[in-house]
């Protein structure tokens, strides 16, 4: 039903094309009632966070951790793998090499998930603005609940976009996942517009 | 050091000589003779490392020039050789049988400036551009920031000075009137 | 007959649900006191809830095949399974759960039932560090279920008896009836064991968050994970319960099992924040060394008591 | 009936009548030469028929006078016979040298008469003197004949024929002349008359010079070397005719002088004949030339025979009694043929070393007869060797001599190991470089064919006599006929027919079992029938297969049926042939097929000292007989559990298990792990049974035979981890399963039987199950290795199901049967008072988690290979039989008091019951199981998140392997992301040296020993006739100081 007979995975050579899923995301329409907002406090206080360690945003996320900053007692604990967590934190600029991987790692998430964008890098390029490989805004390519903005964000600033993050999910305003199965195409022509060697699939399960 | 440089004299057409330290010395050989000077300095003279290969492109005397920096651990030096050589047939002979490392230095060199190296193992291979197909990005008549505002959907707002006029206005608010 | 058939279904759902919630709250408690000890305040004792709640919230699944499917159920099985067939407290007919069909030997096997079953899911995931994990999980437990064994083998010596009931019994009357003052050595094996079985620091080399990140359930998400995270629970406090029960006297109330369990799970937590990671074959020596010579020690010695 | 005199006449007219002839027509002198040999045959035959009949023995005496003034010639029953056949090899060598005889001449006819002269002499004559006359014209005209062959070798070994022949004729006639001086006659009957009682002291010395001189012409250690040259040079049809004709008259010299001997002379006759036996079998080992090997075979034989006469001669055994006659008659005619025939196609396939032997690869009617040929010189049942050697090793014990009884078994050892070594590279060894083209003639095969008849002919002759006609015994044999006769048919068609056959032969035999042997038989017979199915998988013929499948499981049923030691041995040996035969089809099996045959006669070995030692003291074959036992109670005890052990693979003498198991027909290897290791522990069950607990100043043999188990458990576990190769993965979990089985055994209570029925039968249905999926696996992937397959489970999932739930029941994870044996096992122990058995049969049970874990995964889970993309389930041929496996295990586990009930009542009759039942619930006096309820509930607790999962198939999105977390990569290809090699490499870094091959290095070891000691012994032999001659001058000189005959 998603994919209306339309090839897909062109990026792949026809022997790698049977090892990957070929189906394309579909929008998953949250509950209207007391129950999503249930659902929605207890995904607000159990943030599982996959850390992208792409820049000197990676630096900042370590004293979030250990006791100074203590993101645990928000709920907020890091987990090693995107399937099975619920926030990913993309720690800075990103090259194009990088954002290939974003992009993987952002669609193996499950629904619903959100991003935290740190630094300047990842809302408008920051210092490398002009590079040739340094990407300007990353919600070009994925859909980004929070920025934080700053080179580099203080732990402080961390949480209190994790703050943020919480009162938009809590309000059900959390549908990034949504909003990027519904403009799959559009972000798709953006990923692949700097992509070039496309070798994984158009949609990363 | 001097020893070793006149020896080396001797044997091979050294060009261009500038002791740059006590325990550095750039010269320039032709093109052909590059790979065995570095095999002599290597095999004889001791020179075992290899620090780094480099280019620098210049556009305007259409060639690029390639350092070779290797260093002797016995005296403590450093040798630079340059190597000049055409831009619009870039290319080099490899010299990845001398140090296995050298292969990855020549496809950086490979990618950013378009300097083939034949035979070098994993040439044709991405090192960090995956799937470039613009002109070489570290070739200086490459212009990145068109680049970027061409490809990264630059964000509205962004004001950007020139720096030294910038840094003038900044530090030297005084002068602004002149 | 019907009746108590009824009877004994509901009892045990009752008594599921109360391990359920106390190992949840176990782990929420033990997350607290290993944050207090790094200095943190830690998050609050029922973020294990949470966490299941929002993993099982999860809009979306992916699925690897037919036995990634029935992995974790095979999991939770092997966790309930576990815990219905110990007695969990003594004396009480509501929480002697399904003990009647089977002893201490039928235990000891059901826990790798759910092992298995969870580690043929993550393997049919396909992920190397699932293959990993396993490989060096059933490594390790092969390892420490040397010691294991020979301590049980040590407290049949003792009984005379295989059931989990009468060695409780033969345990009441205070503490100095405890088989941890009774048959030391067996009771240290045994703790040393239970200590593998944790898998906390220095064993914890199946999860061994560095190299692979999560070992056997990288690919485990959504309801799976939360199924997976009950389990965790369920059969944690089903192994302190089994060591409760044939170390340290069993419980004859609640408050006592409670109490009872949680200072037994002190150990591994005690122990778990003060050691790194030890490597896999380091793991498996370290087992087979002191632990083993400890349990032949008891079993010798117990042997030689039974003589006399 | 036609007089002697007449025959002799004859030869020696038409000797000369041939030199003649051949001037004038050469047909006819061929003709004439033909007729000849044809007449004597005739004659021959026409005296025995007679004298067998009923005749009386002929008295000859030329002239009237008594010897030595005439010929004196007796023709009673054991000249015609002998000279029966000796005139049959004559004549048939005669064919088969057909064109070397044209080719060199008229003069090889006349010495080849000349020859027959001399054998007919030696037979008939009974005078000292005209017995050496004749002894010279038979070795001067075969060093002639030798000789004759004009090249180099052949001539100097034709000279060093003459030496020795020339020294011995010397010692022989002094001995004469003064046997003569001393007794003042020379005819055998007077001296016998005499007896050796009747000589002087130099009489005496006369006397052995005598014997040592027959002694030598047989070809005794070390005084051989002349008599090697000749085997390895010789034209073979010449040397069959030297090995056999020229032998057998010679020791028809050594039994008419035989009651001539002083008990001394008694006693040098067998030492010199079991030192021949025993070196030249040593020497043998090393021999890498064929004709050579036959050689020590040869001269091993004729000491065995030369021994096996002393000692009836010891022992006060007439020969022509009827033990007598089935001691040296079996081992004669065994020898008489099987060497013949072996010459002869040694003659045909013309190539020295026995690795070039592969030839025979494009001849299978040709191997067949060579395997024939090797089986009967291996004395393997039916043929008369093997016969012949039970009587000959029962007598031994009987009387007391068992060390010369042990020494037999180890030549007869060495002798199977060089011999099988051969049939092994000759069957096995081919390779496309070997030339495969013979030049078969039809005159070199017609000999052959005529040995193979008349082999199988005595065969079924001494088997109807020593058995009685016992159709029981002869079952398998018929079978395996039948489907001999059979093989053309296609495989599925033999496939059914078979298991009709199984099914008549369960019906027959299955009545006739009681207790404990009824579950044995349900699982020989039920387990094989479900095994058998396999076999259809193939659409070609797969010939060998069926006939050796029928003799191995019908000599599995007739091993529960026997009453007696001497058919259980019959029907061991017939399953040890059977299942080596059907090893050998597999594909690269040679080297696992001696190891397995070596380990297999060993043990067979160990077990007939065992019988032969109960046989000594209870003077009964009876099995019952063996509880009598007193004296011998510890040895026998020991042999038999040795014997046993050794066929169970147990820890140390288990290298011959994995292979066998793994290098098998993938078709038929679940039956040799799930089966035909249970004939082990049947063994040792009855063994165990019949003569209980025996214990050596208070240790307990039980106790020892539990600790090899429980260790064979743990190492057998233990190396199965490491295997890369599915099938060795396999068999190394049946040794450690089997270890289980003996350690329960081993208990010897009650619980302990029923523990060790109740994982005999789980182990046979989980790796019957897994070793048919194995074959079913390798048949689709064409790989036995596991890392190259995986993620299987999308492409067979039938297999995958089978797998799975014999791993489980495997690994005795509740709820399925296999826990209830690991229970039952448990309780045993701990019963028992086995504490740290227990302690290490868990490690070892936890071991086994390893590899099936690894065995499911690397196979069925992870990622699948690109290159199995087509690979379809396996044939049902594989499917049907595990799907029936897999039933057995669910009812097994779902109703364990159905089978275990029974089982636990049938055990009572033999010990004292601990065990009982109180509804499903089975109670120890240790603790409690009930497998129903366990059952029930488990399914009961899966069904709750099942359901709560399917709950969430909405929400579930299917997807493909390569759809993994990748440390944000994506996977670069299927084969680098499996992860299956070496798959526990931390636990190999901390337990690997456990398991580094000290039992493979030992037993290399000592086999490396025994050939570099045969080596060593070979070097006396320099191939220089002056060494030879002086080694017959020592063989004298030692032997008379030895023994200090006289």
């Amino acid at each position: 039903m998603e994919n209306n007979n339309k090839p897909v995975n062109l990026g792949l050579s026809a022997a790698d094309r049977e090892l990957f899923c070929e189906a394309l995301p579909v929008v998953r329409k949250p509950l209207q009632n007391f129950i999503e907002k249930f659902l929605n406090w207890a995904r607000a206080n159990s943030l599982w966070i996959l850390g992208f360690g792409t820049g000197c945003g990676a630096i900042e996320l370590r004293p979030l951790m250990t006791s100074r900053y203590d993101m645990y007692r928000y709920g907020i604990a890091p987990r090693p793998t995107p399937r099975q967590s619920s926030v990913f934190i993309i720690g800075g600029y990103a090259s194009v090499k990088t954002l290939k991987r974003i992009v993987r790692s952002y669609e193996q998430m499950q629904n619903p998930k959100f991003v935290i964008a740190l630094g300047s890098c990842t809302i408008n390029g920051g210092m490398y603005w002009d590079s040739y490989n340094t990407i300007n805004r990353i919600d070009a390519y994925i859909p980004v609940d929070i920025y934080i903005a700053g080179c580099m964000p203080r732990p402080e600033a961390i949480i209190a976009g994790f703050g943020k993050l919480k009162e938009l999910i809590l309000a059900g305003k959390g549908e990034g996942a949504n909003k990027y199965a519904d403009n799959f195409e559009w972000y798709k022509a953006n990923q692949r517009k700097i992509i070039k060697d496309w070798n994984m699939p158009d949609y990363n399960w | 050091m001097l020893e070793i440089i006149n020896r080396t004299k001797e044997k091979f057409r050294l060009t261009d000589l500038k002791k740059q330290r006590s325990d550095l010395v750039f010269f320039a050989v032709p093109r052909k003779e590059a790979v065995k000077i570095i095999t002599y300095l290597r095999d004889l003279e001791n020179f075992t490392h290899l620090v780094l290969i480099t280019a620098v492109d210049y556009p305007e005397l259409n060639r690029f020039q390639l350092t070779y920096l290797l260093h002797n651990y016995n005296n403590a030096v450093s040798i630079g050789i340059k190597i000049m050589i055409p831009r619009n047939k870039a290319e080099m002979d490899s010299i990845h049988h001398l140090w296995a490392q050298a292969a990855t230095y020549q496809r950086e060199l490979r990618e950013m400036f378009g300097i083939n190296f034949p035979g070098s193992p994993g040439i044709e291979e991405n090192f960090a551009l995956e799937g470039w197909d613009d002109i070489p990005p570290m070739r200086r008549d490459f212009d990145t920031k068109a680049y970027s505002e061409k490809t990264f959907f630059p964000r509205e707002g962004r004001i950007s000075y020139d720096p030294r006029e910038y840094m003038k206005v900044k530090l030297y608010p005084e002068d602004k009137e002149e | 007959m019907e009746n108590s058939i009824f009877l004994t279904i509901l009892y045990a759902v009752i008594s599921v649900i109360f391990i359920t919630v106390y190992g949840l709250f176990l782990n929420g408690v033990v997350i607290k006191i290993v944050a207090r000890v790094h200095g943190r305040f830690g998050p609050p004792v029922w973020q294990p809830f949470l966490d299941i709640i929002k993993n099982n919230a999860k809009r979306t699944m992916i699925s690897h095949g037919i036995m990634y499917f029935l992995g974790p159920v095979f999991r939770i099985t092997g966790g309930i399974g576990t815990y219905l067939f110990i007695p969990a407290i003594y004396g009480s007919v509501m929480f002697s759960n399904l003990s009647f069909s089977g002893d201490l030997l039928l235990v000891v096997y059901f826990i790798f039932f759910g092992q298995l079953g969870m580690a043929l899911g993550a393997g049919e995931s396909g992920h190397p560090y699932s293959a990993i994990g396993v490989s060096r999980g059933l490594s390790q437990m092969t390892a420490f279920e040397f010691p294991f064994a020979l301590s049980i083998v040590s407290l049949v010596i003792q009984y005379q008896t295989l059931s989990i009931s009468a060695i409780v019994a033969a345990q009441q009357g205070g503490i100095l009836n405890w088989t941890m003052i009774t048959n030391p050595l067996a009771t240290l094996a045994g703790v040393i064991a239970l200590l593998g079985m944790n898998m906390h620091s220095p064993f914890d080399i199946v999860i061994a968050p560095q190299e692979i990140p999560i070992g056997p359930p990288t690919e485990y998400h959504s309801a799976f994970l939360g199924m997976l995270q009950t389990n965790r629970a369920i059969f944690n406090a089903a192994k302190l319960i089994l060591f409760m029960n044939i170390f340290f006297g069993g419980a004859t109330n609640i408050f006592l099992l409670i109490l009872k369990t949680f200072l037994i799970y002190m150990i591994s937590v005690v122990i778990g924040v003060s050691f790194p990671r030890f490597r896999t074959e380091q793991s498996i020596r370290f087992f087979l060394k002191y632990p083993l010579l400890i349990g032949i020690l008891s079993v010798v010695i117990s042997i030689f008591r039974q003589g006399v | 009936m036609v007089n002697p005199i007449y025959l002799i006449v004859l030869i020696l007219a038409s000797a000369f009548l041939l030199a003649l002839l051949h001037r004038i027509n050469s047909f006819f002198a061929y003709l004439l030469f033909y007729l000849v040999n044809v007449i004597s045959l005739t004659v021959s035959g026409i005296w025995s028929a007679g004298l067998l009949s009923g005749n009386n023995t002929i008295q000859i005496f030329t002239a009237g006078f008594y010897p030595p003034y005439s010929i004196n010639l007796q023709i009673g029953i054991a000249e015609s016979v002998i000279l029966f056949l000796t005139n049959l090899i004559l004549f048939l060598g005669a064919i088969y040298l057909w064109e070397k005889f044209k080719k060199e001449g008229v003069q090889s006819f006349i010495l080849y008469l000349t020859l027959s002269l001399g054998f007919l002499g030696m037979i008939l004559s009974r005078d000292l003197f005209n017995l050496f006359v004749f002894l010279e014209i038979a070795s001067i005209s075969t060093a002639i004949l030798i000789g004759l062959n004009l090249d180099q070798r052949s001539i100097s070994a034709g000279f060093k024929y003459l030496i020795a022949g020339g020294l011995i004729s010397a010692f022989m006639l002094i001995g004469i002349i003064y046997i003569y001086k001393d007794t003042g006659t020379l005819s055998l009957d007077l001296l016998n008359a005499v007896g050796s009682t009747g000589f002087s002291q130099a009489g005496l010395i006369a006397l052995f010079l005598l014997f040592a001189a027959v002694l030598i012409e047989l070809k005794p250690f070390p005084a051989n070397g002349w008599a090697l040259d000749v085997y390895q040079t010789a034209s073979p049809g010449l040397a069959a005719i030297i090995s056999t004709a020229s032998s057998g008259a010679v020791l028809f010299i050594l039994y008419k002088l035989l009651p001539l001997a002083s008990p001394g002379i008694i006693q040098f006759i067998i030492i010199s004949g079991i030192v021949t036996f025993v070196s030249s079998n040593l020497i043998g080992l090393k021999q890498t030339d064929a004709r050579r090997l036959l050689g020590y075979s040869s001269i091993a034989q004729l000491g065995l025979l030369s021994a096996a006469m002393g000692l009836m001669g010891k022992f006060g055994i007439d020969l022509l009694s009827w033990q007598g006659i089935l001691i040296i008659g079996g081992l004669f005619i065994n020898h008489f043929l099987g060497k013949a025939g072996l010459f002869w196609i040694s003659g045909l396939v013309d190539k020295d070393k026995i690795g070039d032997w592969s030839v025979l690869f494009k001849y299978p009617p040709l191997s067949f007869l060579f395997g024939c040929f090797i089986f009967a010189l291996s004395s393997l049942p039916p043929f008369p060797g093997f016969w012949a050697k039970w009587e000959l090793i029962l007598t031994i014990f009987r009387n007391g001599e068992s060390i010369l009884a042990f020494l037999i078994l180890a030549g007869s050892f060495m002798e199977t190991a060089y011999l099988f070594r051969w049939l092994i590279k000759a069957v096995k060894g081919y390779n496309s470089s070997s030339d495969p083209s013979l030049k078969i003639k039809l005159s070199k095969l017609f000999p052959i064919f005529i040995m193979f008849v008349l082999i199988i002919y005595f065969s079924l002759i001494i088997t109807n006599l020593k058995s009685g006609f016992n159709f029981n015994l002869l079952l398998p044999l018929i079978g395996g006929a039948i489907f001999f006769a059979l093989s053309w048919l296609p495989a599925r068609l033999k496939t059914i027919l078979l298991l009709f056959f199984l099914a008549l032969a369960t019906y027959y035999i299955y009545p006739r079992l009681t207790g404990i042997s009824r579950y044995f038989g349900l699982m020989f017979s039920a387990g094989s029938m479900i095994f058998v199915f396999a076999n259809g998988n193939s659409l070609k013929s797969r010939s060998g297969i069926f006939e050796n499948l029928t003799i191995l499981i019908s000599s599995l049923l007739l091993l529960l049926t026997v009453k007696t030691t001497l058919s259980f041995f019959y029907a061991w040996e017939l399953m040890t042939i059977s299942s080596f035969l059907l090893l050998l089809k597999g594909n690269k099996s040679a080297r696992s097929a001696l190891t397995f045959l070596l380990f297999s006669i060993a043990s067979a070995y160990l077990l007939l000292s065992a019988f032969g030692l109960a046989y000594a003291e209870t003077n009964s074959i009876l099995w019952e007989s063996l509880a009598m036992l007193e004296t011998f109670k510890i040895p026998v005890f020991i042999l038999l559990a040795a014997g046993f052990l050794i066929k169970s693979g147990v820890a140390g003498f288990h290298i011959w298990m994995p292979g066998a198991y793994a290098e098998a027909d993938d078709e038929t290897t679940p039956l040799f792990s799930a089966i035909l290791s249970k004939s082990g522990i049947f063994g040792l069950w009855i063994t165990l049974g019949i003569i209980g607990e025996v214990a050596f100043k208070g240790l307990s043999f039980s106790m020892i035979i539990g600790w090899l188990g429980i260790l064979t458990a743990f190492w057998g576990s233990l190396l199965a981890v490491f295997q890369e190769d599915i099938k060795y993965l396999l068999a190394y979990s049946s040794m450690g399963q089997i270890g289980y089985i003996i350690l329960a055994l081993a208990v010897n209570s009650h619980t302990g039987w029923v523990a060790a029925i109740y994982l005999s039968i789980n182990h046979l249905l989980f790796k019957g199950a897994l070793f048919l999926a194995a074959a079913g696996l390798i048949s689709r992937l064409q790989t036995r290795k596991m890392y190259q397959m995986g993620g299987l489970i999308k492409k067979m999932p039938l297999s995958f199901i089978t797998v799975l739930i014999s791993i489980i029941a495997l690994s005795g994870v509740p709820p399925l049967s296999g826990f209830g044996s690991k229970w039952l096992l448990y309780n045993a122990l701990l019963e028992k008072g086995w504490y740290l058995q227990t302690g290490l049969a868990f490690f070892a049970s936890t071991i086994a988690f390893l590899y099936c874990f690894r065995l499911i995964h690397t196979v069925f889970l992870g990622q699948g290979k690109p290159a199995h993309k087509q690979v379809k389930e396996a044939s049902s041929w594989f499917i049907i039989p595990q799907i029936i496996l897999l039933l057995a295990i669910m009812i097994l586990s779902m109703f364990p008091h159905l089978f275990l009930q029974p089982l636990s009542n049938t055990v009572a009759h033999y010990l004292q019951p601990d065990l009982s039942w109180q509804g499903n619930t089975v109670f120890s006096s240790l603790g409690y199981w009930n497998g129903n309820l366990i059952m029930i509930v488990t399914m009961i607790i899966f069904m709750i998140p099942l359901i709560w999962l399917l709950l969430r198939i909405p929400a579930i999105k299917k997807v493909r392997q390569f759809n993994i977390v990748y440390a944000a990569e994506r996977p670069d290809k299927p084969e680098t992301t499996h992860f299956a090699y070496n798959f526990f490499a931390p636990y190999q870094k901390a337990l690997g040296y456990l398991v580094k091959p000290v039992a493979t290095k030992f037993w290399l070891g000592m086999s490396e020993a025994m050939t570099t000691l045969g080596a060593a012994f070979r070097h006396i032999y320099t191939g220089n006739g002056q060494t030879y001659a002086l080694h017959i001058i020592f063989f004298i000189v030692i032997y008379y100081l030895i023994t200090g005959a006289g």
